[in-house]
């Protein structure tokens, strides 16, 4: 059996290594993500036939679970690992050609260890290592934010920091309570002991883990650095941000009020938030200017969407909810990738410059178009099975309320549609009918990747089923508290 | 017990006046006595460890590193 | 009296935090942002090493055979203080070398002034 | 009218803590798993310093990420700084006086030795890698303070940190191969309160001292680079 | 022959059909053609072979199933047939235009994904391909650049929000019986409360509605009709907007079968619905007199002729189903061929529209002009053409019915008709022929022949009613509608009877009197259009004035009242969204005091609720 500590000890070493084979070539270093991400991958996909049985917990150290910490690899970890690997990969060879100035080598170094602390949160089951993992995640995604070294990017940065280490306290602060009531900081074994204190107390560290992950997990009041970063960061990172972290902070919000707390009397709250969430920021990408913001505010709308369907916590709710995390990986990241190469042909984020994009780079302007239909859930791409699933969930609670929460839901995706629209119009349609521009296509290890994501999000689309049986068990682990603790505590 | 009284009574002013304090300086400063009445705090509940830790990174390198900064950028709040 | 007696260490520590909170609400200057969150940051510790407190105790330390076991303060918050010191540390000098360069790009520190990145 | 407003915020917020704080009383034994380590931890580890065998053992995962943490900002803090820069002809730094300049020279070497004990003795007394290595990046400190031209070799520092971050990642490995968990205590724990005891707590924090010192010292390094 | 072959030819060719114009691009055409007449053929071939068959299990355990029967024949064959004739028409009309490999893809798609909504045997797939139809529709649509990608976009906004009604609708009732294939649901259906079942269907209806243009979501078809492709445009009118009529049938009379749907809402709603139908007769056709862009007076007749159709469908007696459904079929022969003759013309024209500026083509494009006229009487509903006989059937069922009111309606709508389509025909073909189009050429001939074909079909149709009719009958008996008495030359049926052989005969006496008139009477003898003086003194040729300005009078009086209220109501509303999300976006100050104010303000704000109401 592999052990899935390997998911996090491999790519770490490998980081770690990078300025060493920088000392043998320097060609070498970009070299490493892709094959760190590519054996994470692997070893992701292999884990998933054994993780459908049942979840593998490992301890770290050789001590029994409460005493040290130890990695959960269920269902929920494995799919989110696998993803990251996947999307981290496919995202690294396109930086091998992307990332040409300024520090490179450091770029890789921090580039791989986002994603190592992506994995890590997604696989611990200590909640001060999720914190410690985060903390990884973050501030390397804070100096990846900041590496162009431009204006934007320096401003967005610094205030990405100020609040996500406002969050990291928040969340310091919560597990530190935790650890006061509780005396343990393995998660299942506060999960197993949360009912034995009377709920204002508990609900205290509770607010404060919210809070402080879903900044991080981009939920509507705590998102205001997310536009910022996303539209300032290099497109690369833009698409692992997008695709992955907040994907990430949305996990841990997940498995804290999930697994943690079982605090099932704020589903409605979050099914709220979630509406919240997808309204202001699919509203706020409607009449924007600028390609890499307008895509940064549907990543607010969609994680307003993924939280919308968490929140309604039935079996077909999560796994509709985990569905839209990977559809909107897979969108968002292809998009990112595609806007990447056109704005560095271009020089400009302006949509209105983007015009005649059909012409002079017919591939990323395809690949701009599957993505943004993936998103707004038209068939047969990955989006719409995700949308069906939210869609539903929502009606299966044969509740009046959720009839027009969905509605309100769909309306968001009206919004989504017209402004994605818009933009396919200006790649294709828009501007005067001029000669053929020359064909300026984006490089081939950019195309690689775009291509690879663009046969993914038709073929899970198409074929659904490749994803369900890990996503059912994924979600059955989410809603099964007592089945976690028994899991890790035996 | 008075004594631990005055030390956080001290530290709580100190906070406060690195939040008044117009120069950055004196704020790093009256920031940097927080720290080291944090270390003696820790060393009062019985960890040594986490004291000097704190010492030798709160109080000391991390004010080195403010007063860096300040230096290569601006010395007053505007 | 007995309640500042027994809660003082507490006091000190969210005395601390809301401080720290407070100045990055309200300042405008970069470099007390960070100072704000530096504070907040020694107050969440100071808050994790009175948890782990037990009155009258002693250092988890087996310096001499004849120390009592039982009367050791708890081990674990001081690692995760010693871990959380650490990262404090990451974020700030970080923070600091964002704070550098964005006066090289602005010639201003006040966050009230940066606002290009916006709606 | 934002001071009314964050007041009143952090009273409610304030508030709430309280009545969370009421349940967790100042003072009292509370937790299991600190129990746990204080009895078993000097038989399983072999480290007398309960915090060591609890930071480099049991919660040996934690001071990995942490160690990450702090490279990471090292290599940001690089990367941030660098990129973008113009290249400033380099200027006469004026030499330091001389009762300074042999000051620092004559104490460097002893404040190295002296955060290198620190953290060789992290299982027996206070002490360990971070605060070890934060005294050698004290030292650093002293020589660009006091000497002024001195500076650590940009390849030294990038090999110890790196070197070091895989030292630590490779001790977890062969734990996982001799013993089949990761960052397993897999050497012999020796005899408590003797200097070559506690297996691999003593080499892994030598090696967290040497990377947080070159990091640290790194990071003050890249900071004052062009302020001088 | 499958099912799932057909649509693997249709999806595949598409594809297939692109890489190939990679090639050289008369190999496409070629392929294009073929691909499309042999779906044709395919789908001739399987008349009366009624199947059903599961083509696909790979959607979340649902298994998508397709099914044959004679409604969807019906309506396939229409896509099918008028698919080829377009994409014929294409060939010439495309030629040398930009991006015609994604032209010939995106009309291929929006035919195979018709197809494929007519075959779906379960809701799934139906909305499936209707969502492929609907995004391929929208890419053709904005194919012309400038006004037509504000078109592009009415239209794709609105098509999403039926999809989005749609979507509530198919979910609900999946999530109530865990079924979607339509003939496993039906029997729920039909046995559940009258408030669900009005739920369901207003929601439909709101999809379908928005496709099939009817009255208050109709805005978005007059914008995209006229700046669409003309082929495209035939599409588009003739069978595209008409699958909103498929469901339309689909739902009221298989999913919840014709008695309940009679009977729902204390039988108001069908009549509702035949209001509905009514006023969309009436208003779009006065509309479509004021036009002064080709398409646009016909994509207005487009709106119109919508209105017959619910009309018809929603008097659910067999006569005016009949009548509604066989007018579903004859509205994309003439509609199409009236597009085709569009397209003819802005192709010789190099791409001229206003009415007010052409004229007297009669002589330069003779074939075309025929094809103008026999698409004119079918869309009046002349005798002899199809149009006739079903607008005879929905006459005769409202009559019989004992709506008087709804029938003036549809009388008044056909008066409109008349005097707009005088007004296209005559501002187009006859009148003076402008200088500049002297040496117009007649249409090519790919252009002629679905031109041709299309009036042929009309004609064949409106003489011999019998056969589209035997078809239509047997699918409203399969609704549980009585059958109607049908022969060849029309309905013997005592309650509605038609023969056409009598009507012909009668204007073959006629038309041979006249005839004889004419030619006994006196002959106009032809003159040079420029000998004429006005006033004793020449006019020169820049300054003949044409046929400007047609029904001005009438224009003036009525135009106040004949504003699209509807769409200016949407355009406020789109404003107004627009507005709001600008507005909403300023929540991201910029200022990052403000947004660690928001992060405590949440964290304050939850705690708050908690002390005081105690969620938890």
């Amino acid at each position: 059996m592999v052990n899935p500590v390997l998911l996090i000890a491999v790519p770490l070493g490998l980081a770690f290594a990078i300025p060493l084979f920088g000392f043998i070539s320097q060609k070498l270093e970009k070299y490493i993500p892709p094959v760190a991400m590519l054996f994470n991958l692997i070893v992701s996909l292999s884990l998933i036939p054994k993780v459908l049985e049942q979840p593998i917990v490992v301890s770290i150290g050789g001590f029994p679970p409460p005493f040290c910490i130890n990695l959960v690899a269920g269902p929920v970890g494995v799919l989110f690992s696998a993803i990251i690997a996947l999307v981290g990969f496919l995202v690294s060879i396109y930086a091998l050609d992307y990332i040409k100035e300024g520090a490179t080598e450091k770029y890789h170094m921090l580039y791989l260890l986002l994603l190592t602390g992506a994995t890590g949160v997604v696989l611990t089951g200590d909640i001060f290592n999720l914190f410690v993992f985060f903390e990884i995640l973050c501030i390397s995604s804070y100096a990846l934010v900041a590496y162009l070294g431009n204006r934007a990017g320096i401003e967005s940065a610094v205030k990405y920091l100020i609040q996500g280490a406002i969050g990291s306290s928040l969340v310091l602060i919560g597990v530190a309570l935790l650890y006061g009531l509780f005396g343990t900081l393995n998660m299942a074994d506060i999960a197993r002991n949360i009912d034995s204190v009377s709920p204002i107390s508990v609900f205290v560290p509770l607010v404060l883990l919210i809070t402080g992950l879903g900044i991080e997990g981009a939920i509507f009041p705590l998102n205001a650095w997310l536009p910022d970063a996303h539209s300032s960061a290099p497109s690369s990172i833009s698409a692992i941000l997008s695709g992955i972290a907040i994907e990430v902070g949305i996990y841990a919000v997940a498995r804290v009020i999930f697994t943690v707390f079982g605090a099932s009397s704020i589903f409605l709250f979050l099914v709220l938030l979630g509406l919240l969430t997808l309204l202001v920021g699919e509203m706020s990408a409607f009449s924007q200017k600028n390609i890499k913001r307008l895509l940064a505010y549907s990543s607010i709308g969609q994680i307003g969407l993924i939280v919308f369907a968490l929140g309604i916590a039935t079996s077909y709710g999560v796994v509709g909810g985990l569905f839209q995390i990977i559809s909107h990986s897979l969108s968002k990241a292809l998009l990112f990738l595609a806007v990447g190469y056109m704005i560095y042909r271009t020089g400009s984020m302006d949509i209105s410059t983007l015009d005649g994009m059909g012409k002079r780079m017919p591939f990323t302007s395809l690949a701009f178009t599957i993505g943004a239909f993936s998103l707004v859930g038209l068939p047969p791409f990955v989006g719409f099975p995700s949308k069906f699933l939210i869609v539903r969930a929502a009606l299966a609670k044969e509740e009046v309320l959720f009839t027009v929460l969905i509605a309100l839901v769909l309306l968001g995706t009206v919004i989504e549609g017209a402004y994605f629209f818009r933009v396919i119009q200006t790649l294709y349609f828009k501007g005067k009918r001029v000669s053929p521009n020359k064909r300026e296509e984006a490089p081939i290890a950019a195309l690689i990747p775009i291509g690879i994501l663009m046969i993914l999000i038709i073929v899970i689309g198409v074929y659904p089923r490749l994803v369900t049986d890990i996503l059912n068990s994924a979600a059955s682990e989410l809603l099964n508290r007592i089945g976690y603790i028994k899991g890790v505590l035996g | 017990m008075i004594f631990v009284f005055l030390l956080v009574l001290l530290m709580l002013i100190a906070a406060i006046a690195a939040s008044i304090f117009k120069d950055l300086i004196s704020a790093v400063i009256a920031a940097a006595l927080v720290s080291l009445i944090a270390a003696i705090l820790f060393y009062l509940l019985q960890a040594p460890d986490v004291a000097m830790a704190e010492a030798a990174i709160g109080a000391a390198l991390v004010t080195v590193v403010f007063i860096i900064a300040i230096r290569r950028t601006k010395r007053f709040e505007e | 009296m007995s309640f500042l007696n027994h809660y003082i260490y507490y006091i000190g520590a969210f005395g601390l935090i809301f401080i720290g909170l407070y100045i990055v609400l309200v300042k405008h200057n970069l470099i007390k942002v960070i100072i704000g969150l530096s504070i907040m940051e020694t107050g969440v510790n100071l808050f994790l090493i009175s948890i782990g407190y037990i009155k009258g105790g002693t250092a988890p330390i087996f310096s001499t055979p004849e120390i009592e076991a039982a009367r050791m303060v708890d081990p674990v918050p001081q690692a995760l203080v010693l871990t959380a010191i650490v990262i404090g540390v990451a974020v700030l000098a970080l923070a600091l070398s964002l704070a550098i360069r964005l006066y090289q790009h602005y010639g201003t520190l006040n966050l009230r002034k940066i606002k290009e990145q916006r709606w | 009218m934002r001071r009314i407003i964050s007041i009143l915020l952090l009273g409610i917020i304030a508030l709430g803590i309280t009545l969370s704080l009421a349940k967790i009383p100042f003072g009292t034994p509370k937790t299991k798993v600190g129990r746990y380590y204080i009895d078993k931890g000097v038989e399983e580890t072999g480290a007398t310093n309960i915090v060591t065998s609890v930071v480099v053992n049991y919660r040996a995962f934690d001071t990995l990420g942490e160690v990450t943490v702090l490279f990471i900002a090292a290599i940001g803090l690089g990367a941030v700084l660098t990129t973008g820069r113009r290249k400033k002809p380099e200027r006469k730094i004026e030499p330091a006086s001389l009762v300074l300049y042999t000051g620092c020279r004559f104490l460097f070497p002893l404040i190295l030795l002296f955060g290198a004990y620190i953290f060789v003795h992290g299982h027996l007394t206070p002490g360990g890698g971070f605060q070890g290595g934060a005294i050698v990046a004290s030292a650093f400190v002293l020589t660009y303070l006091g000497c002024r031209e001195r500076r650590i070799s940009e390849r030294g520092s990038k090999l110890a940190e790196s070197l070091g971050g895989l030292i630590f990642v490779i001790v977890g490995l062969v734990g996982l191969a001799v013993g089949g968990y990761f960052l397993m205590n897999f050497l012999p724990k020796g005899i408590p309160n003797f200097l070559f005891s506690a297996g691999i707590i003593p080499i892994l924090y030598i090696v967290i001292g040497v990377k947080v010192g070159s990091e640290l010292a790194g990071i003050i390094d890249n900071l004052i680079e062009e302020s001088e | 022959m499958s099912l799932e072959l057909l649509l693997i030819i249709a999806f595949g060719g598409a594809f297939l059909t692109y890489l190939l114009g990679k090639l050289s691009s008369g190999v496409r055409n070629f392929f294009a053609v073929f691909i499309s007449c042999a779906l044709a053929a395919i789908v001739a071939y399987l008349y009366g072979k009624p199947s059903e068959e599961t083509f696909y299990l790979g959607f979340l355990g649902l298994p998508l199933l397709l099914r044959l029967n004679m409604l969807s024949w019906f309506f396939a064959i229409a896509i099918a047939v008028v698919g080829a004739l377009s994409i014929i028409f294409s060939l010439s009309y495309m030629k040398g235009r930009e991006k015609t490999d994604f032209y010939y893809l995106m009309m291929l798609l929006v035919n195979a994904g018709m197809l494929g909504i007519v075959l779906s045997g379960d809701l799934v797939s139906f909305y499936i391909f209707w969502e492929i139809m609907s995004w391929s529709a929208f890419l053709l649509i904005s194919y012309n650049r400038g006004p037509a990608l504000a078109a592009g976009m009415k239209y794709i906004i609105m098509s999403i929000v039926g999809s989005v009604a749609m979507l509530i609708g198919m979910l609900s009732l999946y999530a109530n019986y865990g079924t979607l294939s339509i003939s496993e649901v039906a029997p729920f259906v039909a046995s559940a409360s009258s408030g669900y079942i009005l739920f369901i269907l207003i929601v439909f209806s709101i999809a379908f509605g928005i496709k099939n243009a009817v009255l208050p979501f109709h805005t978005w078809l007059p914008d995209a009709h006229s700046e669409a492709p003309s082929p495209f445009s035939a599409v588009l009118s003739g069978i595209l907007v008409r699958m909103g009529m498929y469901g339309f049938l689909l739902f009221f009379f298989v999913i919840v079968g014709s008695k309940l749907f009679l009977g729902l809402g204390r039988d108001n709603f069908h009549y509702i619905l035949a209001w509905i139908g009514a006023i969309n007769i009436v208003i779009p056709t006065f509309i479509a007199m004021l036009q002064n862009d080709s398409k646009r007076l016909l994509a207005w007749h487009g709106v119109g002729q919508g209105g017959y159709m619910v009309l018809g469908v929603a008097l659910g007696t067999s006569l005016g189903v009949t009548g509604g459904t066989f007018h579903i079929v004859n509205h994309p022969s003439y509609i199409a061929l009236l597009f085709l003759v569009v397209g003819a013309v802005e192709y010789r024209t190099k791409g001229i529209r206003d009415l007010n500026s052409l004229g007297g083509l009669i002589k330069r494009m003779p074939i075309t002009f025929i094809g103008a006229l026999v698409g004119a009487c079918g869309l009046i509903g002349l005798p002899l053409t199809n149009g006739f006989v079903s607008k005879w059937l929905i006459y005769k069922s409202l009559i019989l019915q004992g709506h008087p009111f709804l029938a003036f309606a549809a009388l008044i709508g056909t008066w409109g008709t008349i005097l707009s389509l005088y007004k296209f025909l005559h501002n187009m073909f006859l009148g003076q022929l402008p200088e500049k189009y002297r040496n117009v050429e007649k249409a090519p001939f790919n252009m002629q022949f679905p031109i041709i074909i299309l009036s042929l079909i009309i004609i064949l149709f409106g003489i011999l009613p019998g056969i589209p009719l035997k078809v239509i009958n047997s699918i409203t008996t399969s609704f549980g509608l009585e059958s109607l008495n049908i022969n060849i030359w029309g309905i013997a049926s005592e309650t509605g009877a038609l023969n056409t052989i009598n009507i012909f005969a009668a204007i073959l006496a006629v038309g041979l009197i006249v005839w004889l008139i004419f030619r006994a009477g006196p002959k106009a003898a032809p003159i040079a259009q420029d000998d004429n003086y006005a006033a004793g003194a020449y006019v020169p040729k820049e300054k003949y004035h044409y046929t400007v300005d047609f029904y001005n009078p009438l224009y003036r009086m009525i135009s106040p009242y004949l504003r699209d209220f509807i769409d200016e109501f949407y355009m406020k509303l789109a404003r107004g969204t627009q507005k709001l999300c600008g507005g909403i976006r300023h929540v991201y100050t910029g200022d990052v005091g403000h947004y660690v104010m928001y992060i405590v303000l949440f964290l304050a704000s939850l705690i708050f609720v908690q002390i005081k109401w105690g969620i938890w």
